[in-house]
């Protein structure tokens, strides 16, 4: 029962795990570019989540700083990636990732 | 003169160098007797060396006279160098003396044939090869020889080669012999390893270092050489076929000289022959023996019933042969090499005596068919591939041709006495030395079974003579045939002389004549024992074989000189089994073609059109079709669509967190063991197995139906 | 002779000679190209005959030796790593294949200054690339520059048979380089290994090298070393040894590698074909003697027995298939494969017997089978056609040509008296001393020789004439006559005085036998 | 109490995660993930990050969404026939993922990941000053690089959304000259 009262650093781990795993899954399910590459900024922030509770947990600014580029790196991925799905929905006039599959065999 | 020995052999070489080089500049005729010349003063050289060494009596051991260093590789050493002594001595004189006489004979009986100087080439090369056999000191030096003559019976058996028939037969010659070959280069092999040399006098130095075992193995390997090249039992199926060649090289090659190398290298190798041990108590010399008395019975008995004039005298040199084997069997090497000298002699007449009457037959045929007398053609198709296809050889087209060709019949008449050994021809004295000393080694059987083939041997030479010049001529060709020209006639009374008086000469008084004194110090002691048992005495195996031998005439006499056959169908014999086995030379060639020679053509067959082409090939084409298939499977891989990708990149991480869970070092595996439950960890591996086997299976297949095209929206 | 001491570096001006040949020819026109790669050819010749003159046959080490660092990686602390040494060699075993190289190069060009009319200039320029690739091969003793020779020898040939070959010419080219390619990788990644053992290993100089005489110290010691180096596996003497050895037996070809080789011949240029079965079979034969055998002397023996078995297969094989070609460049070829089995045979006798009747049964083989695709190509100029029933009673037409024929095949088929013989009897005589039955069932394929030859002798030119294309047939020519007459007096030669080609040999084939029997060399091999 | 927060706001960012997976129209996906980020934001805050909370704020839920938005009302909402004709990607996909969840989960006690026991910390542990004297004196140099590749992005962007340079497919097939 104590578990359930006292949040320590594991619980925020086990949640940004969880949030992982839940943008994987939307980057494998979904045939939406969009929602694909939220999904990755989702999996981008739960990893954020966890840098900070070690950061909190081990006492040291360096997990902040990491989180901090991340952040940055983030949203110029955002730019670029949006810029390449309106291009890509101006060519196939869809969002849809399966229809480009001509690079096969 | 000794150390001028190597001029012998020189001699022929020069014939064949000059004749191939500047054969050009001389006529047919020119190179013919320049040849013959060579071979005549190599002969007067061998005779002057023969007195030369006699005059140096009994003592004169032999003397190696060296050329150069042959042949050398690590400690294996080979020199060029001739031995003369009694036995080579001997040999060469049979070789240049007939050789001699044989060449001049060829002079006519070639005259008219396009390719003298090619056939004078290879007769003279025949002789420097076969010199090289006898003088060589050491046995590659004889090998050399021993497979030059087997290239030149190649040669000259197909000389007339545009008749595949004589092209075959020589190629048949040439492998045979080549199979011999195969046993004599082990014997070889052998003796190098064994004694450490190949030259005579080494080897025969240190004879009891050895064990009788090794020296059964190597004597009998020669031995196996010996069969192929002096046709007996098994190897000896080229010698009919061999007769495809010019009836001269018959006389030359398949009756005096190449045939006997075989008896000369088993003499040759006595010392090695006498302590030679096969199994146990069977010695090297028994199975000689009795192969050399069952090859004379069994070609004996196919000579009765042939009616080719020159395979009759090819199956009676196979069984004379068989003698001469008998006699180095039992140890008499003295009366083999005796049998050897006088064979030589009455075979070589003998042949030449059929060629002459076949010679005279062409011309009875041409002057008939043409009514012109006969012009000098082409003699390739005249003795064989007959356009009308009258066969000179066949004994039933003759008959009566005593008065047409007198000289011939005499002389043939004599060859055949000495052949059928009536008393006091030399053939009588060797045959008989051969015969008494078989009996008196103790080998009684082996004497019975020489008797008989005696009586056999008289029959089928009467039959053969009374058959060809007894009579009246049955064909119209035979009516006027007529006597050779005088450069034929006079070479057969020289061989004739010799058949009549040679045995008087060498051979009496009996087992101590002027030859035998002559091979005594070299084959001193060895070889002949006194077997136990009844030994019959001088005068009564003499007086036996001549009885065997005045009945056998007899017979042919009353069978085939009484009432000679008025016609060809009446001179052909109707027999019954026994006589098709023996006119079909018991089957053995087809035997032979059916075990060997067709087996060896599937097997080529099979390995060449189907082994190598699809399994060896087909190994290599398949790899690389492999490599090409492998490449497009895994090009299938790549299905276009993104999402898949992205699966194959999840489950690949399992897959390399499995391969690193287990190749990490035990404590970090422990660390992390704490943190989850073995079980969930197992659980994990197994999923990630499961993803792998998942996503390369079931991958999306590029059958992507009915989707709307993405542009234009329509389907 | 100061000449030689004078430190001329003949050795290097020989392989490079028939390079700029090859530059040249390529500049000048095409009508220029012939006489240009002839005179080459010729020099090159005429340099090899220095060669052997100048070469002491009493010495057992290398002679003609030319020393340069070629490539030289000097680390920070100035000890250099990674050495490749332009290293040059000759001794008694590869002393008779430069003459025999340049003259059938000679011959080959020679004749093909009438049968091959377009694109002249490149046929030469890769002729004598291919010399230069040829003669480097048997004189290089750095693995590395041994190895870059192996190569190039393959691009012109890849080319000489694309181009100028039959109908069937891309497959069998294709086949013949991606083949020997295989088996090189194997060489490549085994001579890497060496270069890597000699790093690790005591005796070696601590340094990636390659040079002959660094590496056998290195190979003496190796499989002791072996088992104590983790990153070695126990028996690496033996994998290092089987991938040279699966390399030169593609090229020699021992029996079931062989199927390249008829495809290759069939679709060749004569002149081509003539290179392709005189030399470059013998750089295979030619890499067991230089380096798989001194360098594995212990699995060359443990081995012995099974390349000996090969070998014998690969003679009798070879002769029962000639025997059932109807292609005549098939039956030489499947014949050349019967041939070096001989050699194989020779050579893992491992006594003094067997190698020399191995070496020199390659000169032979070189000789008599040269002049064989030589006869063969002067019929192909004439009918067009190499099938053998096409052919019949050719001795009436040619008989010039058929005495050529007759003497080559005699001496191919080992009679005595001419260069077969010699070879194959110490071959065997060497195997005997081995193993009675390795010799038993070798000599058996003398007489199996005997049927296909014969059967191919019989066919063409006995019999009646019976088509009428061979009635009009010219005897050879002059110059074809001058192409073979070298050949035939060399059979001769050979054949009554081996002597003059076995006594260089003997002191490299004595230390070879006895590095293999295990004794470290009493002799340095290098300066 | 603040136990009670992180149970509800963990539920609500899960819920929203599962939101945008799941849901069918895509601008609920992006409104979904603001959400998500405003509640990370405050755990954030819970875990003594107030900077970092305030960044997330602004950049991540203010820019980054909403420049999503843009694009979504750029191209419109097409979901597209949700039918997966990857027939081995739905399945496979939830299969994995669980596996990563049990996988990972268990693997996430920090006892054994930093070997050091949970202790509550003081609050002037991060406030901004201090992080922004370790940020331009240790991590100067990432920041530069940082600052390159946002410029880096921005050119990138304006490039590739420039209208007309080239015809892409769409245009040439249909021949259409105005751009949609």
């Amino acid at each position: 029962m104590e578990a359930l009262t006292t949040i320590t650093t594991t619980h925020y781990l086990i949640l940004s795990a969880i949030l992982f795993s839940l943008g994987v899954l939307g980057v494998l399910m979904r045939r939406s570019a969009i929602i694909a590459f939220l999904s990755i900024e989702l999996m981008l922030n739960a990893v954020n989540l966890s840098f900070v509770a070690l950061a909190r947990d081990l006492v040291s600014l360096d997990g902040q700083v990491v989180v901090f580029f991340v952040m940055t790196v983030a949203a110029a991925e955002v730019a670029v990636g949006l810029a390449l799905i309106v291009a890509f929905y101006r060519s196939l006039g869809t969002t849809d990732i399966d229809e480009a599959h001509e690079l096969y065999g | 003169m000794i150390d001028l020995i190597w001029l012998i052999p020189l001699l022929p070489l020069l014939g064949v160098v000059i004749n191939t080089f500047f054969g050009r500049f001389l006529s047919g005729k020119a190179s013919a007797w320049l040849a013959t010349l060579l071979v005549g003063i190599a002969a007067a050289l061998t005779l002057v060396t023969i007195f030369q060494v006699r005059g140096l009596g009994e003592e004169f051991g032999g003397e190696t006279v060296t050329l150069y260093r042959w042949m050398t590789a690590g400690d294996f050493s080979v020199t060029l160098s001739f031995l003369v002594d009694q036995l080579s001595l001997l040999m060469t004189m049979v070789i240049t003396g007939v050789g001699f006489l044989i060449h001049m004979y060829s002079i006519g009986y070639m005259a008219h044939d396009p390719g003298i100087r090619r056939y004078f080439i290879y007769l003279n090369l025949f002789v420097f090869a076969m010199l090289m056999l006898v003088l060589g000191d050491n046995y590659l030096l004889m090998f050399l020889g021993w497979e030059g003559v087997g290239l030149c019976s190649y040669l000259l058996i197909s000389f007339w080669f545009s008749d595949t028939v004589n092209a075959d037969a020589g190629k048949k010659a040439f492998i045979v012999n080549r199979i011999g070959d195969f046993a004599v280069l082990l014997g070889i092999f052998l003796t190098w390893t064994t004694f450490g040399s190949l030259a005579y006098a080494d080897i025969f130095g240190s004879i009891e270092a050895v064990s009788a075992g090794v020296l059964g193995l190597i004597t009998f390997l020669f031995f196996v050489g010996c069969t192929g090249k002096s046709a007996q039992i098994p190897l000896y199926v080229w010698l009919p076929d061999a007769m495809a060649g010019p009836t001269p090289v018959s006389a030359l090659i398949h009756a005096a000289t190449m045939v006997t190398a075989g008896v000369y290298l088993l003499v040759r190798s006595a010392p090695m022959l006498d302590e030679a041990i096969l199994i146990s108590n069977f010695l090297t010399r028994d199975l000689v023996a009795w192969i050399g008395v069952l090859t004379a019975l069994f070609a004996a008995t196919i000579a009765l019933t042939q009616t080719d004039i020159k395979r009759v005298l090819a199956y009676s040199t196979v069984s004379q042969l068989g003698y001469m084997f008998l006699g180095v069997g039992t140890g008499a090497y003295i009366a083999a090499i005796f049998h050897l000298f006088t064979h030589a002699f009455f075979k070589a007449l003998l042949f030449l005596g059929s060629g002459s009457v076949m010679h005279g037959m062409e011309h009875g045929h041409h002057a008939i068919s043409h009514g012109q007398p006969a012009e000098a053609d082409d003699h390739a198709t005249d003795e064989h591939g007959h356009a009308d296809s009258f066969d000179v050889q066949d004994m039933r087209n003759m008959g009566g041709l005593w008065q047409k060709m007198p000289a011939t019949a005499w002389t043939f008449l004599i060859g055949g006495l000495a052949l059928a050994g009536f008393p006091l021809t030399s053939g009588f004295f060797s045959k008989d030395e051969i015969l008494t000393l078989t009996q008196h080694g103790g080998y009684n059987l082996l004497y019975v079974i020489g008797i008989v083939t005696a009586f056999m041997t008289a029959f089928y030479t009467f039959r053969q003579f009374f058959m060809v010049f007894w009579g009246k001529p049955r064909t119209e060709a035979a009516a006027h045939a007529h006597e050779s020209p005088s450069v034929m006639t006079v070479p057969l009374m020289i061989l004739a002389a010799f058949a009549l008086l040679a045995g008087l000469i060498f051979g009496l008084p009996l087992e101590d004549g002027v030859f035998h004194h002559w091979l005594e110090p070299l084959l001193y002691g060895l070889g002949h024992h006194e077997g136990e048992g009844y030994h019959l005495p001088i005068m009564a195996s003499l007086a036996i074989s001549s009885i065997v031998a005045i009945a056998g005439i007899a017979l042919a006499y009353l069978r085939y000189g009484r009432r000679p056959a008025e016609t060809v169908g009446e001179a052909t014999a109707k027999g019954g089994l026994l006589h098709a086995l023996s006119y079909n030379k018991w089957y053995v060639d087809e035997i032979y073609h059916a075990l060997i020679v067709r087996p060896y053509e599937l097997l080529a067959a099979f390995s060449a059109r189907f082994f190598d082409r699809f399994v060896i090939d087909g190994a290599v084409n398949g790899v690389a079709k492999l490599l090409s298939v492998g490449g497009g499977g895994l090009g299938r891989l790549q299905s276009g669509f993104v999402r898949s990708y992205a699966l194959g990149i999840v489950s690949g991480l399992f897959i390399i967190g499995f391969v690193m869970f287990l190749t990490i070092p035990n404590e970090l595996r422990n660390y992390f063991s704490q943190l989850g439950t073995p079980a969930i960890l197992t659980f994990v591996v197994g999923l990630g197995l499961l993803a792998l086997i998942l996503w390369t299976t079931l991958r999306p297949r590029k059958t992507v139906e009915a989707a709307a095209d993405p542009i234009t929206h329509t389907s | 002779m100061d000449f030689f001491t004078s430190g001329f570096p003949i050795l290097t001006v020989l392989i490079f000679l028939p390079l700029v040949g090859a530059i040249i020819t390529a500049i000048l026109p095409d009508d220029m190209a012939e006489s240009s790669a002839l005179a080459f050819t010729v020099l090159t010749a005429l340099l090899s005959l220095f060669v052997i003159f100048g070469f002491d046959p009493t010495r057992a080490d290398f002679q003609f030796v030319e020393r340069y660092n070629w490539i030289d990686a000097i680390s920070r602390q100035g000890e250099s790593l990674f050495k490749v040494e332009y290293l040059l060699g000759l001794d008694g075993i590869s002393l008779w294949l430069i003459p025999l190289t340049t003259l059938l190069m000679v011959l080959s060009v020679w004749f093909s200054s009438d049968s091959v009319t377009e694109r002249k200039k490149e046929y030469y320029a890769f002729m004598l690339l291919l010399e230069t690739g040829m003669l480097g091969v048997f004189v290089a003793l750095d693995l590395f520059l041994f190895f870059i020779f192996w190569e190039i020898v393959l691009i012109p040939m890849y080319f000489l048979i694309g181009i100028w070959g039959g109908s069937n010419r891309i497959y069998a080219t294709m086949k013949f380089v991606l083949y020997t390619m295989a088996g090189s990788a194997l060489m490549l990644a085994a001579i890497m290994g060496l270069g890597m053992v000699n790093l690790v290993s005591p005796s070696g100089t601590g340094q990636i090298a390659f040079a002959f005489d660094k590496l056998l110290p290195v190979m003496q010691g190796l499989p002791q070393l072996a088992p104590t180096l983790a990153t070695l596996p126990a028996n690496a003497a033996m994998w290092f040894f089987l991938a040279f050895a699966l390399a030169f037996a593609i090229k020699v070809p021992l029996f079931p590698f062989h199927t390249w080789l008829p495809d290759a011949h069939v679709q060749a240029p004569t002149a081509g074909s003539v290179i392709l079965a005189g030399i470059l079979l013998k750089m295979g034969t030619y890499g067991y003697l230089r380096f798989a055998l001194p360098f594995f002397p212990e699995p060359a023996r443990d081995f012995a027995p099974l390349f000996a078995l090969l070998a014998i297969i690969g003679i009798l094989y070879g002769a029962w298939v000639a025997y059932a070609q109807k292609d005549i460049k098939s039956l030489v070829a499947y014949s050349s494969v019967s041939h070096l089995g001989f050699v194989m045979l020779g050579i893992f006798a491992l006594n003094a017997q067997g190698l020399s009747g191995g070496i020199l049964q390659m000169i032979n083989h070189g000789i008599s089978t040269g002049a064989l695709f030589l006869l063969v190509g002067m019929i192909y100029e004439r009918r067009h056609t190499r099938d053998i029933d096409a052919f019949g009673g050719l001795w009436k037409i040619m008989p010039i040509y058929a005495a050529f024929f007759l003497i080559t095949m005699l001496a191919s088929v080992g009679l005595p008296g001419l260069n077969g013989f010699v070879g194959e009897f110490l071959a065997l005589l060497g195997a005997f001393a081995a193993n009675p039955w390795w010799a038993l069932f070798g000599t058996l394929g003398v007489v199996l020789a005997a049927t296909y030859m014969l059967r191919l002798f019989n066919k063409m030119f006995f019999g009646p004439v019976d088509r009428d294309e061979n009635r009009g047939l010219l005897d050879l020519t002059r110059k074809e006559v001058a192409l073979l007459v070298p050949l035939v007096i060399l059979m001769v030669l050979i054949g009554f005085a081996p002597n003059l080609f076995l006594d260089p040999m003997q002191p490299s084939v004595n230390a070879l036998v006895e590095i293999v029997n295990g004794n470290a060399p009493s002799i340095g091999m290098l300066p | 109490m603040s136990a009670l927060i992180f149970w509800l706001l963990s539920i609500v960012a899960i819920g929203a995660a599962l939101v945008l997976i799941f849901g069918r129209n895509t601008v609920h996906g992006v409104l979904a993930m603001v959400v998500n980020f405003a509640v990370v934001a405050v755990f954030y805050l819970m875990l003594q990050a107030p900077f970092i909370a305030a960044v997330q704020v602004i950049v991540y839920a203010g820019a980054i969404l909403v420049l999503f938005l843009f694009v979504v009302m750029l191209m419109g909402n097409d979901p597209g026939p949700l039918w997966e004709h990857l027939a081995v990607q739905r399945p496979a996909a939830i299969l994995l993922v669980l596996l990563l969840i049990v996988a990972l989960v268990p693997m996430m006690d920090v006892r054994n990941l930093t070997g050091v026991t949970a202790t509550l910390i003081g609050p002037e542990f991060s406030d901004p000053a201090s992080l922004a004297r370790l940020l331009y004196s240790e991590y100067i140099l990432p920041v530069e690089v940082t600052a390159l590749l946002l410029l880096a992005a921005t050119v990138g962007a304006v490039v590739l959304g420039r209208r007309g340079a080239y015809r892409t497919k769409r245009e040439e097939v249909l021949d259409l000259d105005e751009v949609v």
